[in-house]
């Protein structure tokens, strides 16, 4: 079953396969003896768990450090049949690691936070019994995440890819009974694994192209074979990158399958900032630049994935202008950054990507995780609200920025990490967000203008609507009695949302231009542009974004909104589009139009008219035939002699005119 | 020898049913229990006996009579093809005796002897390589299920046995013509002796390809003969579904491998586009009516539908990885399935009602059900880690590069069937176990029994086993694919 | 040739007539109360009679200037006609008792009616033929309308009367064509005269399909066959019995051997016929049985339908390669066919109440569970009808079908395919009664009639089992055929 | 005479006779009917009996004879039964048992 160890390599990679077992354990620690352990036990293992994952990936970095080529490390053999060969191994190299320690140590604080909010909003949820499940799930995602970044072959790569999307479904539907109509949440999960399960038969496509073209799915007899193999074939990289590409729409929220973001939302705060904004959305981008030697060999596929990202990019932006919601905003934020990334590795500019990546890592979980301070204050404020006064409080939408205002005051610390990380995404020097998008940015600039000026675009929109959200939430005056009564939350969430902040500050340090660690470090592993710093293009967005801000200022800034009914000032002067905008275009709607319901209804026609009307009726009707002909004959047994006769005088009569005719 | 006791010994458990008084109940569930446990032990031994490379082990060939100087003989042998089949049904069957516990209180002795009767009708379809002594067992599994749809089954199940019965007797029918054919021209009826002559009924074998194909379509099914399936799953007890859909079913795609390929390897070759095209239109079709089901029990049924759908693809993608994968499938089905089914029957028998209206947020109320019952449908929806992806992810990924079909376009379109299976497994997920409880009824609902637990636990076992670690299974597998594939190569070499 | 061994050659025929005579005396000595003595003293002439046809048996001797034969063919018809006739006097006793319709003349009419039977396996001319087929005849004529008052009872017998008489009619202007065509009546004398070309053909053709129609009237084949659901319901039910076995045996017995003695050069011309009334008769059969809701009046149509399987293998009868594999099918098909009818029969036996009556399919609801024995051994007969292992109707179909697709008549195997598959439908019907519907009948089984059940069960199944002995018995009388 | 005449007048016989059973209602005519048949065929034996120079055919036309009379006595012993019980002899009357 176990592989032996092939080459000489520095035993410290050995410990790789711990970035999966240690969550394994802490599952299995949590599952059999939690119930006994209680929720802070509860939440220690599973932090430890994934915190030691990351000192894991730690121990792997400091190995890589002197071999940099990096090294797989087989664990077992899966299954073999027909040239089909598949092993378990763990791909440690440059990449990969990096991808470990971004999602293990945003997984290790979001794991901390949790212990904290949970208890709250588990409370708050009416169940708390599902609080050990909820970090069960979350560690399930750690080990499934940690499989798809060390993934050594195609197939693993895809195990732990549709891993994550199961721990997904299961935790954006969490709280299953509840939403609206108690019914919402499980249904945002069910779309998000649906929608993603489309892309991934895009990618399940691309595995078997891979497959046939290349006789193997491990990376290390594909990626060196690329030219060879595209030689022989033109036209299969581009298809296989073309499947791939809709495997990562799906994944990373790419149009046009990024429609179920938003609505995973539902799932607890912890998760939005761990699966849906830092770690499992950039799988996408992660196999990408993976793959980035089939990119390579196919320029049209990367123009296609270049316009997709831009178009992404812009588009979110443009939508999360018009959100209400805090964490809606966040969502289509975060579908824009993807969109970056994806841009990015379409121009060519994989480092970029994956600098962008670790960034956004940092600063997105840090926006997430704030947003979940103030949503849990929020839902504390009410039911105080709501035993102060005896009465029941008016239940307002905890999430709903109308509802908010002036928390400054009330929550200063999380203010001033939600100011870092708002800034830091809006691109402001020298916050780490400035560096990584302005990579991106640059990149464009010397590839192609109308992609730089649809991002200088979006990063414009970014800027405004990240001022606009700190603008609603934090100044102006209270909305709310439950914004009035809001109070800053407890050192168990706001610890770790220091840690991010800190981290999003000094993030660009990994990839400082001149220094551009991470593009030596990544080297070892893809192949690399040198990127140069292009200070009229920092320039360029720098002060776009400071002038977004400062438009948001004049638009949120100056005249606050005063009553959580009144309008959005936007929508006051752009009428009818803001509304468009804030229906999100009613891209919902439409794909209801154009393929759910259509589904449903050539579904309903095979189910009703088709089988159980004519294929079953066909059978029914063969049984009745015979039955039918059966009562039909039985009448000429009528019971009369003379004509029982008359059918044997018929007999011979035949038979004699037959033999005469034939005689 | 083994063989004859391990097809046989269920009957002994018939005799000591037979002689116990009708009010010992539970003696006679667990005379049952025991005796289809001891054949489990049995199907081991037989295991631990088995060499994969050797072809067919532990053959048995005893002259039984002679029709006209054509010899039928009784003659068993076990490879690896069968072998999984044997395992499967023999680690079944006490798995639902286990399930009828409560289940059934109405002339238990019936019951019982019924299904013991069937497994051992099922073991000699499995194990017999003469093409009579195959029929004869392939018949004699239809009448207990006919009791069992029949007598203990719901509502409607008169019609539905019925309606089983004969849908499978026309293509069985059928195949006994092809089989005596096959006697007539070839003089044997044995399997290996046929697959060595097959110049002598090479005229004829394309409608012989059609004829034993009839047989195995609608036991398979494969649309659009699949129209019993859903009656008789639905009226069926639970035992009986579990049985009906992770065995009975597997009969059919074990006969086209087994017999259509084996003996007609040219037929085949040309017959495979035209059973790939019904197999995706299977695939998709059944996933489209399961997802239109309001009834729990007939959105597995369907589901089964699609899932021999992917079995059958493997099947005619005739290279190693999609006929292998086929095989690890129609396990993975029998398990998969054969868990859902019974679990659907456990809470049938707490709330008498299949209806998804009737359901809904039971994950608060019974969450070890639940839970076990989500990792069940996970399975069925082919998601990696538990059995269901290995099996589907080699038979498109065989299908996808198969030279037979010869198009990448099958498995292309065979595989949007693994998004739409998650659109009508999702769908009962969340109509089960999701949201609110609304119906006040089943707040009071006690979640598993120990019994229960006994029953699912080692399905889920093997659940997670196979998707973590299926060599095992190829192992056995593999070797016999091989030289299957080898035969219908050397047809496809001479076709084009 | 002695006049010794002469007798010696009808030697059971002959046990069984002095009996019946015998009997017909000693019966009225009988007390009325006691009858169940005459019906043991026939049983035990029967047996007399089956212990002699088994001594005897074996050798091939022509005897009384070759009117008569005894072969392998003869002996295996004999075996199967004494059988039939001790499970028919198992199922009166008590069943006349009931109806009230007991008298001793029942069991000798019934010893004549074997008596003709057995001769009819052994005529080896034309006037034997005649001659068996009236001594088997006219008492089932009688028994047939032996429940006298019953108008239904009579109507079967007068029904049957007229048509078997009518049938009569064309065997014998059949035969006199044949007399006239070849100037022979002894088999022999007609086969050399045939075989010489010495024949008119026309007349001869004729002739045979006259015989044709005749036999196929006794057979109950299409359309000849309207009398048999009528005759079936009307008389008594173990007389019902008796007919679909032993009468249609016999009726195949000469069809089978003038054909295969006399006829074997006319196989062009009468196979097509041969073709289109066994497929007319398997489709008539079975479609008409799937609609009835009387259990005679089903079984009637199923022994329809099984006249038309043999038929099918009877087809290719003029086939110098397969033709006696055809013969041979055929004997054994009788067999298992017969074996599983009197079973059936007898659960209607024992299912009547008053005379005709309580035979409704309805009236078996819930048997199966009340009488769990009972039950099984009626499925068993009704798989067996239908042709499902393991049954030794499976192994009949199954010799069967492969006769047939032999000889190259795969149409015709297809169309009873198709028929089988309707059949199974009906046959399974019994069944759901029986164990799918509830009811609450009290049954009284006589102790002689579950004999019969059980033995025809057990031998249904256990033959099955191992079905080579007994292909190879039907071989062996075939290949014995003169 | 020639053959061909008695043969002709043996297959009108038999016509009618066969034309009566189907057409007449009262069973005695019927079986009257019946008679011809057989006396038909009777008179084709004893043709081709003095055709052949044969004695074969006569003597069958005895035990034709003897055969029929025995019929006789069964067929009219029924009929008189079921007068006894109809008060009739119309076969169209007897058709309880059908279907």
């Amino acid at each position: 079953m176990f592989l032996s160890e092939t080459t000489s390599m520095d035993p410290l990679f050995l410990v790789v396969p711990l970035v999966v077992f240690l969550p394994l354990l802490g599952i299995l620690v949590n599952w059999l003896f939690g119930k006994r352990l209680g929720e802070k036990a509860i939440g220690t293992i599973a932090s430890l768990a994934v915190g030691g994952s990351f000192v894991v990936s730690l121990i792997l970095l400091f190995a890589l450090r002197t071999d940099p080529q990096g090294f797989s490390v087989p664990l077992m053999q899966w299954f073999t049949v027909g040239g089909l060969d598949i092993s378990w191994s763990f791909r440690v190299d440059t990449l990969s690691v990096v991808m470990m320690l971004a999602v293990n140590l945003v997984g290790t604080l979001i794991h901390i936070y949790a212990i904290g909010y949970m208890h709250e909003d588990a409370i708050h949820q009416g169940d708390p019994t599902r609080y050990r499940r909820f970090f069960i799930f979350m560690n399930l995602f750690i080990i499934a995440m940690m499989i798809l970044v060390s993934a050594d072959n195609f197939l693993m790569l895809f195990v732990g890819w549709e891993g994550v999307g199961l721990c997904s479904y299961l935790l954006i539907g969490f709280w299953f009974d509840k939403g609206e109509g108690g019914i919402a949440n499980a249904q945002a999960g069910k779309k998000a694994f649906i929608t993603t399960r489309i892309g991934d038969f895009g990618l399940l496509i691309a595995i078997f192209l891979i497959f046939w073209a290349f006789g193997s799915l491990n990376f290390g007899d594909i990626f060196p074979r690329v030219g060879e193999v595209a030689a022989n074939h033109p036209g299969l990289m581009l298809a296989i990158t073309l499947f791939m590409l809709m495997g990562v729409t799906g994944k990373s929220a790419q149009i046009p399958l990024y429609v179920w973001l938003p609505d995973a939302m539902a799932g607890p705060t912890p998760v939005s900032a761990l699966i849906h904004a830092a770690t499992m959305v950039t799988a996408g981008v992660y196999l990408m630049t993976r793959s980035q030697a089939l990119y390579l060999a196919a320029p049209a596929a990367q123009n296609v994935v270049m316009w997709v990202g831009a178009i992404t990019a812009l588009f979110a932006a443009i939508i999360a202008v018009a959100q209400f919601d805090i964490k809606k905003v966040l969502a289509y934020s975060t579908i824009s950054q993807l969109g970056y990334m994806v841009a990015a590795v379409g121009l060519g500019a994989e480092t970029a990507a994956m600098f962008h990546l670790v960034t956004h890592a940092f600063f997105k979980a840090l926006l997430f995780l704030s947003s979940g301070s103030i949503i849990l204050s929020l839902e504390r404020a009410m039911e105080e609200g709501a035993q102060g006064s005896g009465s029941h409080a008016t239940n307002i939408d905890p999430q709903d920025m109308r509802n908010m205002g002036g928390l400054r005051k009330k929550m200063p610390t999380t203010f001033w990490v939600y100011l870092v990380g708002a800034l830091t995404l809006s691109g402001i020097a020298p916050l780490a967000g400035f560096f990584s998008k302005d990579e991106i940015i640059a990149a464009a600039n010397n590839t192609n203008g109308i992609i730089f000026v649809v991002l200088v675009a979006a990063a414009f929109l970014t800027a405004f609507y990240m001022g606009r959200q700190i603008l609603m939430v934090f100044f102006g005056k209270a909305r709310t009695k439950a914004a009035s009564l809001a109070k800053e939350s407890a050192p168990l969430i706001t610890v770790p949302l220091i840690i991010l902040a800190l981290l999003s500050i000094v993030g660009g340090a990994i990839n400082f231009p001149g220094w551009l660690n991470l593009e030596h470090w990544l080297e070892h592993t893809i192949k690399v542009h040198e990127s140069t710093f292009q200070l009229p293009v920092a320039l360029i967005s720098l002060s776009i974004a400071l002038i977004a801000i400062l438009i948001a200022w004049l638009i949120y800034g100056r005249k606050p909104l005063a009553e959580s009914t009144s309008k959005d000032p936007l929508a006051r002067s752009l009428g009818g589009v803001f509304t468009l905008v804030n229906q999100k275009f009613k891209v919902d709607e439409l794909y209801h139009f154009l393929f759910i319901g259509p589904y449903e209804k050539l579904a309903d026609f095979f189910a009703h008219p088709v089988d159980q009307g004519f294929i079953d009726g066909i059978a029914n009707g063969l049984g009745n035939l015979a039955s039918e002909t059966g009562s039909w004959l039985r009448k000429l047994q009528n019971g009369f002699v003379r004509s029982y006769v008359l059918s044997i005088v018929a007999g011979i009569v035949i038979i004699l005119i037959y033999l005469l005719v034939r005689v | 020898m083994e063989l004859v006791i391990l097809t046989f010994f269920p009957l002994v458990g018939v005799l000591i049913l037979v002689l116990l008084a009708p009010q010992q109940k539970n003696a006679m569930r667990y005379v049952a229990l025991i005796t289809s446990l001891l054949t489990f032990g049995l199907s081991l031994w037989v295991l631990s006996k088995f060499n994969p490379a050797g072809g067919i082990n532990m053959a048995i060939e005893l002259p039984w009579l002679r029709l006209a100087n054509v010899p039928v003989e009784f003659y068993l042998g076990i490879d690896g093809i069968s072998i999984l089949m044997v395992l499967l049904t023999t680690f079944l069957i006490p798995i639902a005796i286990l399930s009828s516990w409560n289940a059934i209180q109405e002339q238990v002795k019936g019951f019982l002897i019924f299904f013991l009767i069937l497994e051992t009708g099922m073991l000699g379809v499995f194990l017999a390589l003469d093409l009579v002594l195959f029929y004869v067992f392939w018949e004699l599994t239809l009448i207990p299920m006919y009791f069992l749809i029949g007598i203990w089954g719901g509502e409607r199940r008169i019609y539905a046995s019925i309606k089983f019965v004969l849908f499978t007797m026309s293509g069985s029918l059928l195949m006994l013509l092809a089989i005596l054919f096959l006697g007539i021209n070839a003089g044997s009826f044995s399997q290996p002796t046929l697959m060595a002559n097959r110049q002598l009924f090479a005229g004829a074998e394309m409608l012989l390809f059609i004829a034993f194909a009839a047989a195995f379509a609608i036991k398979v099914p494969i649309f659009p003969l699949h129209t019993w399936l859903p009656d008789a799953h639905v009226e069926a007890p639970t035992s009986g579904s579990i049985v009906l859909a992770a065995l009975m079913l597997k009969m059919g795609a074990y006969g086209f491998l087994r017999f259509n390929l084996a003996l007609f390897p040219e037929a085949s070759v040309r017959a495979a586009p035209v059973m790939a095209i019904l197999a995706i239109i299977g695939i998709l079709y059944g996933a489209s009516v399961a997802f239109m089901q309001k009834d729990v029990k007939k959105l597995v049924a369907y589901s089964s539908v699609a899932h021999l759908g992917f079995v059958m693809l493997g099947i005619f993608a005739l290279n190693q990885e999609g006929v292998a994968g086929g095989i690890l499938q129609m396990v993975n089905h029998g398990i998969s399935t054969g868990a859902l089914f019974l679990m659907v029957g456990m809470i049938y028998e707490r709330t008498h009602t299949r209806e998804f209206s009737k359901f809904g947020g039971l994950w608060k109320v019974i969450p070890v059900y639940s839970g076990l019952m989500i990792v069940v449908t996970l399975s069925s929806a082919g998601l990696p880690g538990l059995n269901g992806f290995v099996g589907e992810f080699s038979i498109l990924i065989g299908a996808f590069g198969s030279k037979v079909l010869g198009s990448p376009w099958f498995a292309g379109v065979a595989t949007t069937g693994v998004v739409l299976a998650a659109v009508y497994l999702l769908k009962m997920i969340e109509k089960m176990f999701l949201g609110p409880v609304t119906n006040e009824a089943n707040l009071s609902l006690k979640d598993l029994s120990a019994r229960e637990l006994a029953t699912i636990i080692p399905l889920v076992v093997v659940i997670f086993w196979i998707g973590i670690y299926p060599q095992p299974f190829f192992n056995l597998i593999n070797p016999a694919v091989e030289q299957l594939l080898q035969l219908v190569q050397s047809a496809a070499m001479v076709l084009h | 040739m002695s006049q010794m061994s002469d007798l010696l050659t009808i030697l059971p025929v002959l046990i069984v007539v002095t009996w019946a005579l015998l009997l017909l005396v000693v019966d009225l000595w009988i007390p009325k109360q006691k009858k169940g003595l005459t019906a043991l003293l026939a049983v035990i002439g029967l047996a007399v009679a089956l212990g002699a046809s088994l001594a005897t048996s074996g050798s091939t001797t022509l005897a009384f200037n070759q009117m008569v034969v005894s072969d392998g063919f003869s002996d295996f018809l004999h075996i199967l006609f004494l059988g039939s006739g001790m499970a028919a006097i198992a199922l009166s006793y008590d069943y006349l008792k009931r109806m009230q319709i007991e008298r001793g003349e029942y069991y000798v009419l019934l010893l004549f009616s074997i008596a003709g039977m057995m001769l009819m396996a052994q005529a080896y001319n034309l006037i034997m033929v005649f001659l068996a087929l009236e001594l088997l005849s006219i008492p089932i004529y009688v028994l047939s309308g032996f429940a006298s008052g019953r108008s239904i009872s009579e109507e079967s017998a007068l029904k049957y009367f007229l048509m078997g008489a009518f049938a009569s009619g064309f065997i014998l202007y059949g035969t006199a064509m044949i007399f006239g065509a070849s100037g022979h009546i002894d088999f022999p004398g007609i086969a050399a005269t045939l075989h010489a070309g010495q024949v008119n053909p026309v007349l001869f053709v004729i002739g045979a399909a006259l015989l044709l129609v005749g036999f196929g009237f006794k057979v109950a084949a299409a359309p000849f066959h309207m009398w048999t659901p009528d005759v079936y319901h009307g008389a008594p039910s173990s007389i019902s019995a008796f007919m679909s076995v032993a009468v249609k045996a016999a009726g195949f017995a000469s069809l089978l051997r003038v054909f295969m003695v006399l006829f074997p050069g006319l196989a062009d011309q009468m196979t097509p016929i041969l073709w289109g009334i066994a497929a007319l008769t398997m489709v008539m059969g079975n479609l008409v049985a799937l609609m009835q809701t009387n259990l005679k009046r089903l079984l009637a149509y199923s022994s329809i339908a099984h006249a038309g399987y043999i038929l099918m293998a009877f087809v290719s009868y003029g086939n110098k390669q397969f033709g006696s594999e055809s013969i041979s099918a055929a004997l054994f098909y009788l067999l298992a066919y017969g074996l599983a009818s009197f079973g059936a029969w007898a659960i209607v036996v024992a299912m009547e109440k008053d005379y005709g009556e309580g035979l409704f399919l309805e009236d078996l609801s819930g048997l199966g569970k009340r009488y769990p024995w009972l039950g099984t051994a009626m499925l068993i007969f009704m798989l067996s009808f239908a042709g499902i292992p393991l049954t030794m109707g499976f192994w009949g179909k199954f010799y069967l079908f492969r006769t047939t697709i032999q000889a190259g008549f795969l149409s015709l195997a297809l169309i009873g395919i198709l028929t089988s598959l309707i059949s199974v439908y009906y046959y399974l019907r019994v069944v759901v009664f029986m164990f799918m519907k509830p009811g609450e009948k009290e049954l009284q089984v006589n102790p002689w009639v579950g004999l019969v059940i059980a033995v025809t069960a057990i031998a249904v199944i256990a033959m099955a089992l191992y079905p080579g002995v007994f292909v190879a018995w039907a071989n062996q009388a075939v290949m014995l055929l003169q | 005479m020639p053959t061909s005449f008695f043969l002709a007048l043996s297959a009108i016989m038999f016509v009618l006779g066969i034309l009566g059973v189907l057409l007449r209602r009262n069973a005695l005519v019927i079986f009257m009917s019946l008679e011809l048949m057989f006396n038909a065929a009777n008179l084709a034996f004893v043709t081709f009996a003095n055709q052949y120079q044969l004695l074969t055919g006569q003597i069958f036309v005895f035990f034709i004879m003897a055969v029929a009379a025995a019929e006789v006595a069964v067929g009219l012993a029924l009929m008189v039964a079921i007068f006894r019980n109809k008060g009739s002899v119309d076969i169209d009357q007897l058709n309880s048992l059908k279907g």
